[in-house]
C-alpha cells in the first residue's frame, strides 16, 4: 500500500486531457487518503511529442516509481522506453494512446469499432444511405489510422453509402469548424458525417454558417456536442448518437495498475467500452458532465475488481 | 571574471550543464550512476545532433525553421525504407542531404530570407514524412538499435556519444580549414569573398553539413525509439535554436561553438528532467520549461554584455 | 638605388585608367608604374579616389577603361602577381582568430596541423613587422583593439603566404597605430623596400609620407595632380599641392559680428558650445570627433520621446549607418525629423509635409524632378543635402554635424556655409566635425580631438590648417 | 509608384485567384459564394493575427512573435472564463481579452528589451508560460460564449461575415497608421535602419514597445473573436496561427529584412491560405501531398515576390 504510481501523459491541451486529468486527482487523492496507494503523481509534456515522453519515463524510472500508467503518444516509439521501465522492474500499463511493448499492460478501446459502430448507426438510420463526409483526427497519429480504417472497412458493407469528403479536424472543434467549411462548398448533399470525437460541434457549426441541412452527424461526448444536440431536439427533433472514451479510463488503468502492484494477476489486455450516449441517456449525460466538460465516468476499485473478475 | 567569461565563451554552458545536473543529483541522487546517467541523457543524443545541424546554418548567419521537421522525415526513411531496401534507402539519405545543400544554394545566390524558405520547406519535409509514414510505426534497422543501446565502459552511451559528437564537429567545424573559411562567411562574408572564395559553394556545404548532421540526428532518434513518426521531432526545431544560444552561440556573426551547441542541447534535456524531479503542479510543468530557458538565458547575456563592455 | 629597377620590369603599369561609379567619376585616367624597391606614398583629400585606385590595382575592382598589366609577373592575375593589400576598412573575420584569418587569404594552408603552421607564419610576420608586439596568434579579432587588429592586417599582408610580396599596398595603415608602433610599420616598409619589394603606401599623416616615401603621388578628384621624388616636396609644397583653393572664401563670418548667447552645450569630456555659435570639431579621422557628438546628441534626446520642438538635431556624414532610410522616397526622408510638428491626430498632414520639403528643395537646392522619387536615385551629394534639408528644417536649436560634407560639390558647399551662417546669425548652434580644414576655418571655435581627447582649443585667428595640424598631426618634433 | 506599389502583393493575390478558380472546377459556379464566404471568414482570423506579426517583422531582421498562439489561447479563455456565458458581457470579456494581450505584450517587450533576449527564444519561452497560466485558468474547460457574442461572431452583415468586417476596419486602421501616421513612419524608419532613425530623432524604444504590445492585443482581440466564433475557448486553439500568422505576412509581400509593410497582402496571404487547403481538400488529396504542395507554393510565391524586388 506503499507503492508509487506515475501518471505520464503526453498532452494537456485539450478538454479531454483536462477531465483527464482531474479524474486522475480526484481518485488517486481519495486512494492515498484510502491508504491503498502511497503516492501518484501526474506529469505532463506539451504538444504530443513522443521523444519527450520517452524522456519523462527514463525519469520516472530513476525516481524509482513501481508503476507507470502511460498514455503515449505514439504506439510504438515509446517501446525503447517502455522496454526500460520493464527491465527495471517497473509495470507499465497504458490506456487511451496504447503501446505495443509486450511487457506493458493494455487498457483498451477498439478504435476500429468505434468507427464501425458510427457507419452501422447511420445505416440503421438511414436506410436509404446517402453521401457521408468524414471528419479525421490529426493526421499522422495511429487512432486517426484506426478510427478511420474502421469507418471505411464498414462503409464497404453499404453500398449505399458513399463517402464523398474528408478532412483532418485534429479533434478540435475549432480546426473541424474550418476544415469543413472549406470543402463544404464542394460537397454535394450530405446525409451524415463521421467524426472522431471532439470535433462534432465545430462541423455542426460550419453547416450552419453554410445554410446546408443538418445532416445526421456523430458526436463525440463534449458537453457543448450534448447541448447542441439538446437543443436542436427540442427545436426539430434532431437524433444522433455520441461516442467516446470516458476520460475516467485513466482511474481505470490506475486502479489495474494497482491490483498488478497488488499481486493480482491481471492479464495483459483489458477490455474496455467506449462510454455512448443515446437519445434516451442524454439528458443524463449532460447532467453529469460539467460545463465545457467532457461526459466522463470515474472507476472504483470495485468497478475495475468486477470488470478483471469478469476477464477471467 | 566576466573576463574570463568573455575570453572563454564555452564556461558559461559548462557552467549551467553542471548546476542544473548538481540539482538534479542532489533531488534525485538514483541518477548518479551509469544506468542514471543513460536515462537522463540518451535522449539527447539526437537532439544534440539536430542542435549541431542548425549551428552549421546558424554560422553562416542563416536560421533553419525546418530541421525539426527534416529529422521526421529522416526518422521515416530510416524505419521504413532503410530497412526494406538498405540501398534505396542509403540514396534516399543521401539525397536529403543533397538537398539541403541545394536550399543553401538557392538561399545566398537568390539572397532569399533563409527563415521563409526553411519555413516552406517544413511543409515540404512534414508532408514527405506523412506520405512514407502515414501513422507512426516503421521498426528501426537491428544494427542501429543495437548501436543506440551499446553498453560501453566507464561511461554510458549518451555521454560518449555527446563526447564523439562535440569532437567531431569541433574538428570540422573548428579546427578544419574549410570550416574556418564558413565561419569567415558568418563573421565577414565580403571579407572572404575578396580572398576569393565562393561564397554561394560555401553556403551549401555549410547547409550540407547541417543536412548531414540532420540525417544523424534522424537515424540516432529511430535507434532509440525504435520506431518512427511523420512528426516525432517536430520541437526539435525550437529546441535546436535555443540549443545553440544556450551553447554560447550567436545569431549573427558567425560565432558558434559545436561543444557548446552539444552541452546545450543537453542542458535542455537536463532542465526537463529537473522540473519533473520536482514534482510541479501539472499546470505549470510547461510554463515552467520556459521560466527555466529565460533564466538560463539572462544569465548568459548578462556575462556576454559585460564581456562586450568591458 | 641599385639598378635592378631600372632594367626590371615594372611591377604594376596602368595606362590612362578610369573608374566610374555611375555617375561619380572616382578616377578620370590614370597612369602609373610602380618598380620594385619603391615606396610610393598616395596623399589627396577625402575622396580623391586613392581607394580606388589601389583597388583597382589588387583586382577588387575592375577599371571602367583603361589598361592594367602586371609586367615583372606576366600573369594577369593580381594575387598570382603577388599583390597584397590591406583595406582601409576592416577586412578580417572579428569572430575568427589571428592564425584562421591568415588561412582565409591563404587557402594553400591545409592538412594536419595548419593551424600551427599559420600560428608560426603570422607570428613571425608579426615579430618582423612589429618587434615586441605582444599578440596572440590564438585569439580571436574581435578581443583586440583596433589598433592591433590593424597590425594583425598589415601583417598578414607582409606574410610569405606560399610565395613572396612583390607588391604590399597598404590604404591609411596607420590612422589607428601610435606613433611608436607606427614607426616600427615605417622602418619594416624601409626594409622591404630594401629587399627589393613594392610598397604603394596611403596616408594622411605628411610626417610619416616624407619618412618612408621614395616618390609622392598626388591625386585630387580622380586625377594625379603630381607625382615627383620624395626629395622634390617640401611639406608646405605638398599640403598646396594638395589642398583646394581656399582663398576665393571671403572672410564674412566671424563670432564677432554675431551676438553669442549663454553656453548651451558643455559636456563633461570639455565639449561646449554657446547659443549662434558655431563650434568645429577638428582632428584626424577616427580620433573621437564622431563619438564624441553621437554621444552628446543620444544623450540629449530620448528614444521614447519625440518632442514637436526638439532641442537638437543630428546630421549623419556616413549616410548608409547613420543617414538615408534606404527604401524611402526623397520626401519622406527629407520630413523624417519635423513630423511631430506636422502630425495632427496622429496623422501627418501630408499637404504640409510636401510644402516644408518643396521650401527646402528649392532652398537646398536637391536636384530632382519629383520628391517622390527613392532617395537612392539621387547622387551622393544629393542625398547629403536632404538630410540637410531634414535637419535645418526642424526648429531644434542645435545641430550636430558629424563631417555632414562628405560628396558635396564646391558650389553647394558654399551655399551651405552660408546657411549654417544665417542659422547662427539667428541663433541656432551648430557642432560640426569634419575632416576638411576649409570646413574647420568657417567656425567660430575649434576643439582639435587626438586619440579620443580634446588636445586644443582654438579660437580667432588661432583657427587657420596650421596650428589645426601641429594639434593633430603630432609634428611637433620635427620643429615646423 | 502606383505600379511599384502593386507588385509586393499581386502574388499572393494572383495565387489566391488561381486557387479559388481552380476549387471551382469542382464545386461549378454555385459553390462560389459560399466558398468565398467561408474564406472572408476564416481568413479574417490569420489576417488579425497576421497584422499584428507584419509590424513586428516591419521592426526588422530578427523581430518576430512566436507568443501569438499562446496569447490567443491565454485572452480567450480568460475572456469566455469572466464572461461565464451571462448575456451583456461582451464588452467585459472584450476588456479581459485586450488586457491579457496588454499583459502578455508588455512582457514579451520586457524580455527583449531589459533582458537582452532575441525575440524568437523570448516571445517562445515566453509562450510556455502563458500555455501554462492558460491551463491554470480555467483547466481547459469550453464556456461557451454568451450567446449575443457568438451571434455576432457567426453572423453576417451586408453578407459579409462579421468577423471579416472587423478585420477590414482593423486593416484599414494599421493601414492608415502606416501610410498616413506618424507612428507609421516611425516604425517603418525603425525597420529599415533603427539607428538612423534613433539619429534622426525618432522615438524608437517607444515604437518597438508599441509595436509587441500591438502584436499581443491583436492576437488577444483574435483569441476573443475565435472562442466566440468556435463556441469556446480550447487551449490549443491558437496552434495553427504560429505558421500561418508568418505566412500570411511573407506571401502577401512584407519584406522579413523590415522596414516594408504590406496590409492588403496579409489579405491575399490569408485567404490564399484558407484557400489553398480547402482546394487541396476538395480535390482529396492526403494529408502528405497537401503539405508538400502548400511549402512548394509558398516557396514560389516568395521566389516570384522577390525576384520582383530585386530587378526594381
Ligand atoms: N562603390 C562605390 N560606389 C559609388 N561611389 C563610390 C564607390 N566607392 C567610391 N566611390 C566614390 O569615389 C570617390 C573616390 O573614393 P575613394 O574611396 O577612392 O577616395 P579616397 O581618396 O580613398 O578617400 P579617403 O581619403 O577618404 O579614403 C568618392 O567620391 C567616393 O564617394
Ligand atoms: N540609380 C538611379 N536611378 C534613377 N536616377 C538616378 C540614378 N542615379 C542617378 N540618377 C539621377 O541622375 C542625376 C545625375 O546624378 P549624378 O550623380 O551625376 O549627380 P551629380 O550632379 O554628380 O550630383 P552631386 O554633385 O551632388 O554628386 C541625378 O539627378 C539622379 O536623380
Ligand atoms: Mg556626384
Ligand atoms: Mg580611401
Amino acid at each position: 500500500a506503499s507503492k508509487k504510481i506515475a501518471l505520464s501523459n503526453n498532452y494537456a491541451g485539450n478538454s479531454w486531457r483536462q477531465a483527464m486529468l482531474q479524474s486522475w486527482k480526484t481518485v488517486t487523492d481519495q486512494a492515498i487518503k484510502d491508504k491503498k496507494i502511497g503516492q501518484a503523481d501526474a506529469f505532463t509534456t506539451s504538444e504530443n511529442q513522443a521523444t519527450e515522453q520517452a524522456a519523462q519515463i527514463q525519469n520516472m524510472i530513476l525516481q524509482g516509481y513501481d508503476a507507470i500508467v502511460l498514455d503515449a503518444a505514439s504506439p510504438t516509439a515509446l517501446n525503447g522506453a517502455v522496454k526500460e521501465a520493464c527491465n527495471a522492474g517497473i509495470k507499465v500499463i497504458s490506456f487511451d494512446g496504447i503501446v505495443t511493448a509486450p511487457c506493458a499492460w493494455r487498457v483498451v478501446v477498439d478504435f476500429q469499432k468505434w468507427g464501425r459502430d458510427e457507419v452501422d448507426y447511420l445505416a440503421k438510420r438511414l436506410p436509404d444511405g446517402g453521401n457521408l463526409l468524414e471528419v479525421r483526427g490529426l493526421a499522422g497519429t495511429s487512432i486517426d489510422k484506426e478510427i478511420s480504417k474502421g469507418i471505411h472497412d464498414e462503409v464497404q458493407k453499404y453500398p449505399k453509402f458513399k463517402i464523398v469528403g474528408s478532412v483532418h479536424g485534429n479533434w478540435a472543434q475549432d480546426v473541424a469548424q474550418k476544415a469543413v467549411a472549406g470543402v463544404l462548398p464542394s460537397l454535394p448533399k450530405i446525409a451524415g458525417v463521421v467524426t472522431q470525437g471532439g470535433d462534432g460541434y465545430g462541423t455542426a457549426m460550419a453547416f450552419k454558417a453554410a445554410g446546408r441541412p443538418e445532416p445526421i452527424i456523430i458526436m463525440g461526448n463534449r458537453e457543448d456536442e450534448l447541448s447542441w444536440w439538446k437543443q436542436e431536439h427540442a427545436e426539430n427533433g434532431y437524433t444522433t448518437m455520441s461516442a467516446s472514451i470516458a476520460p475516467g479510463i485513466a482511474t481505470l488503468a490506475f486502479w489495474v495498475a494497482q491490483q498488478i502492484l497488488d499481486g493480482k494477476d491481471v492479464p495483459k489486455d483489458v477490455s474496455v467500452p467506449f462510454l455512448t450516449v443515446t437519445q434516451d441517456t442524454l439528458d443524463n449525460a449532460l447532467k453529469t458532465t460539467p460545463k465545457g466538460s467532457v461526459a466522463n465516468k470515474n472507476y472504483t476499485q470495485a468497478d475495475v475488481q468486477a470488470i478483471l473478475a469478469k476477464g477471467k | 571574471m566576466t573576463r574570463l567569461f568573455a575570453r572563454h565563451r564555452i564556461l558559461l554552458p559548462v557552467i549551467s550543464l553542471a548546476v542544473l545536473l548538481a540539482l538534479t543529483f542532489w533531488l534525485q541522487p538514483r541518477a548518479m550512476s551509469y544506468f542514471g546517467m543513460n536515462l537522463l541523457f540518451n535522449l539527447a543524443v539526437p537532439i544534440a545532433l539536430a542542435t549541431v545541424a542548425q549551428m552549421f546554418i546558424i554560422k553562416v548567419n542563416d536560421i533553419d525553421l525546418s530541421i525539426g521537421a527534416f529529422v521526421s522525415l529522416v526518422a521515416c526513411l530510416t524505419a521504413t525504407v532503410l530497412v526494406q531496401q538498405p540501398l534505396l534507402g542509403v540514396l534516399a539519405l543521401a539525397a536529403l542531404v543533397l538537398a539541403y545543400a541545394g536550399m543553401g544554394a538557392i538561399v545566398r545566390a537568390l539572397e532569399l530570407p533563409a527563415i521563409v524558405v526553411t519555413l516552406g520547406m517544413s511543409f515540404v519535409w512534414g508532408g514527405l514524412a506523412l506520405f512514407i509514414l502515414p501513422s507512426p510505426g516503421g521498426e528501426s534497422p537491428e544494427w542501429l538499435s543495437a548501436l543506440m543501446s551499446v553498453k560501453p565502459p566507464v561511461l554510458p552511451m549518451a555521454v560518449w556519444a555527446a563526447a564523439v559528437i562535440a569532437a567531431v564537429t569541433h574538428l570540422i567545424a573548428i579546427r578544419s580549414g574549410i570550416g574556418t573559411v564558413l565561419r569567415g562567411v558568418g563573421g565577414n562574408a565580403r571579407a572572404v569573398a575578396r580572398a576569393g572564395w565562393p561564397v554561394v559553394r560555401l553556403t551549401a556545404l555549410a547547409y550540407g553539413l547541417a543536412g548531414l548532421f540532420g540525417v544523424l540526428s534522424g537515424m540516432a532518434l529511430t535507434g532509440l525509439t525504435t520506431s518512427a513518426g511523420a512528426d516525432v521531432a517536430s520541437r526539435y526545431t525550437l529546441l535546436s535554436i535555443a540549443g545553440v544560444i544556450l551553447g554560447g552561440g550567436e545569431f549573427v556573426g558567425g560565432r558558434v561553438s559545436p561543444t557548446g551547441a552539444v552541452l546545450g542541447a543537453f542542458t535542455l534535456a537536463l532542465a526537463a528532467s529537473l522540473l519533473s524531479f520536482m514534482r510541479l503542479s501539472p499546470d505549470w510543468q510547461i510554463g515552467s520549461q520556459g521560466a527555466i530557458l529565460i533564466l538560463v538565458l539572462t544569465a548568459r547575456l548578462i556575462f556576454t554584455r559585460r564581456g562586450a563592455t568591458r | 638605388m641599385t639598378g635592378k629597377e631600372q632594367g626590371g620590369a615594372a611591377v604594376v603599369a596602368l595606362t590612362d585608367v578610369a573608374k566610374h561609379f555611375g555617375s561619380v567619376r572616382a578616377l578620370n585616367g590614370v597612369s602609373l608604374e610602380i618598380r620594385a624597391g619603391e615606396c610610393l606614398s598616395l596623399v589627396g583629400h577625402n575622396g580623391a579616389g586613392k581607394s580606388t585606385l589601389v583597388n583597382i590595382v589588387n583586382g577588387t575592382l575592375r577599371p571602367s577603361s583603361g589598361e592594367l598589366a602586371f609586367p615583372r609577373a606576366g600573369d594577369a592575375a593580381a594575387a598570382k602577381a603577388g599583390i597584397r593589400s590591406v583595406f582601409q576598412e576592416l577586412s578580417l573575420c572579428p569572430n575568427l582568430t589571428v592564425a584562421e584569418n591568415l588561412r582565409i587569404s591563404h587557402s594553400a594552408l591545409r592538412g594536419i596541423g595548419w593551424r600551427r603552421k599559420a600560428a608560426a607564419e603570422i607570428g613571425q610576420s608579426l615579430d618582423t613587422v612589429f618587434p615586441g608586439h605582444g599578440i596572440d596568434p590564438m585569439v580571436t579579432v574581435d578581443s583586440l583593439t583596433i589598433a592591433e587588429r590593424q597590425m594583425v592586417e598589415i601583417a598578414i599582408g607582409f606574410a610569405p603566404r606560399g610565395g613572396a610580396a612583390e607588391l604590399v599596398i597598404l590604404d591609411e595603415p596607420t590612422s589607428a597605430l601610435d606613433a611608436g608602433i607606427a614607426e616600427q610599420l615605417l622602418t619594416h616598409i624601409r626594409r622591404f623596400c630594401a629587399g627589393g619589394g613594392a610598397v604603394i603606401f596611403i596616408s594622411h599623416m605628411l610626417g610619416e609620407v616624407f619618412d618612408v616615401a621614395s616618390r609622392i603621388l598626388v591625386m585630387k578628384d580622380g586625377l594625379v595632380v603630381a607625382d615627383r621624388a620624395a626629395g622634390a616636396f617640401t611639406r608646405e609644397s605638398l599640403v598646396a599641392a594638395m589642398g583646394h583653393v581656399a582663398a576665393d572664401a571671403p572672410e564674412e563670418s566671424t563670432a564677432s559680428e554675431r551676438a553669442l548667447g549663454d553656453e548651451v552645450v558643455r559636456t563633461d569630456r570639455g565639449l561646449s558650445a554657446r547659443k549662434g555659435e558655431i563650434v568645429g570639431l577638428a582632428g584626424l579621422a577616427g580620433h573621437g570627433q564622431a563619438e564624441a557628438l553621437a554621444r552628446l546628441y543620444l544623450g540629449s534626446t530620448s528614444s521614447w520621446k519625440s518632442p514637436r520642438e526638439p532641442r537638437m538635431v543630428f546630421v549623419a556624414g556616413d549616410r548608409p549607418r547613420d543617414g538615408v532610410l534606404p527604401l524611402w522616397s526623397i520626401l519622406r526622408n527629407a520630413s523624417a525629423s519635423i513630423l511631430p510638428r506636422i502630425t495632427r491626430h496622429g496623422l501627418v498632414d501630408r499637404a504640409a509635409e510636401e510644402q516644408v520639403a518643396a521650401e527646402w528643395k528649392q532652398r537646398i537646392g536637391i536636384r530632382t524632378d519629383d520628391l517622390a522619387n527613392p532617395i537612392l536615385s539621387l547622387s551622393g551629394g544629393n542625398q547629403q543635402k536632404v538630410l540637410f534639408a531634414r535637419a535645418l528644417a526642424s526648429t531644434a536649436p542645435i545641430v550636430v554635424m558629424d563631417d555632414p560634407m562628405r560628396g558635396v560639390d564646391v558650389g553647394t558647399k558654399r551655399d551651405v556655409y552660408t546657411m549654417i551662417r544665417a542659422e547662427a546669425a539667428r541663433g541656432r548652434t551648430f557642432l560640426w566635425y569634419s575632416t576638411e580644414t576649409e570646413e574647420i576655418c568657417e567656425c567660430d571655435r575649434v576643439f582639435v580631438y587626438r586619440n579620443g581627447t580634446i588636445s586644443a582649443e582654438l579660437t580667432g585667428t588661432d583657427i587657420c590648417e596650421e596650428k589645426i595640424l601641429e594639434a593633430s598631426f603630432e609634428l611637433q618634433e620635427t620643429g615646423t | 509608384m502606383p505600379a511599384l506599389f502593386s507588385r509586393a502583393w499581386i502574388w499572393s493575390w494572383l495565387a489566391t485567384i488561381v486557387v479559388f478558380g481552380l476549387t471551382l472546377t469542382l464545386t461549378g459556379r454555385n459553390g462560389a459564394g459560399g466558398l468565398a464566404y467561408a474564406a472572408l471568414a476564416f481568413g479574417a482570423f490569420s489576417v488579425i493575427v497576421g497584422l499584428g506579426q507584419m509590424l513586428v517583422i516591419t521592426l526588422g531582421p530578427g523581430n518576430v512573435d512566436l507568443s501569438i498562439p499562446a496569447v490567443m489561447t491565454l485572452s480567450g479563455t480568460l475572456a469566455l472564463k469572466a464572461m461565464d456565458a451571462a448575456p451583456g458581457t461582451a464588452f467585459l470579456g472584450l476588456a479581459v481579452a485586450l488586457l491579457a494581450g496588454l499583459a502578455t505584450g508588455l512582457a514579451n517587450y520586457i524580455l527583449i528589451a531589459a533582458l537582452r533576449l532575441p525575440p524568437i527564444i523570448a516571445t517562445l519561452a515566453a509562450s510556455l508560460v502563458y500555455q501554462s497560466v492558460a491551463i491554470w485558468s480555467n483547466r481547459g474547460l469550453r464556456i461557451k460564449p454568451p450567446e449575443a457574442l457568438a451571434d455576432f461572431a457567426t453572423g453576417r452583415s451586408l453578407g459579409v461575415p462579421n468577423v471579416a468586417l472587423v478585420a477590414l476596419v482593423l486593416s484599414v486602421a494599421v493601414w492608415i497608421v502606416l501610410e498616413r501616421g506618424a507612428f507609421g513612419r516611425w516604425l517603418l524608419a525603425s525597420g529599415q535602419n533603427m539607428r538612423a532613425a534613433r539619429l534622426a530623432g525618432m522615438p524608437v524604444e517607444r515604437v518597438r514597445a508599441t509595436t509587441y504590445v500591438t502584436v499581443a492585443l491583436f492576437a488577444g482581440l483574435g483569441g476573443y473573436l475565435l472562442a466566440s466564433f468556435s463556441g469556446g475557448a480550447s487551449l490549443d486553439m491558437g496552434q495553427e496561427y504560429l505558421l500561418t500568422s508568418i505566412a500570411v505576412v511573407v506571401i502577401g509581400g512584407t519584406s522579413i529584412a523590415g522596414g516594408h509593410s504590406n496590409v492588403p497582402g496579409i489579405w491575399g496571404g490569408a485567404l490564399f491560405m484558407f484557400l489553398v487547403v480547402s482546394m487541396l481538400n476538395s480535390y482529396g488529396l492526403g494529408a502528405g501531398i497537401r503539405m508538400v504542395l502548400t511549402g512548394l507554393i509558398i516557396i514560389g510565391i516568395v521566389i516570384a515576390a522577390n525576384g520582383r524586388r530585386a530587378r526594381r
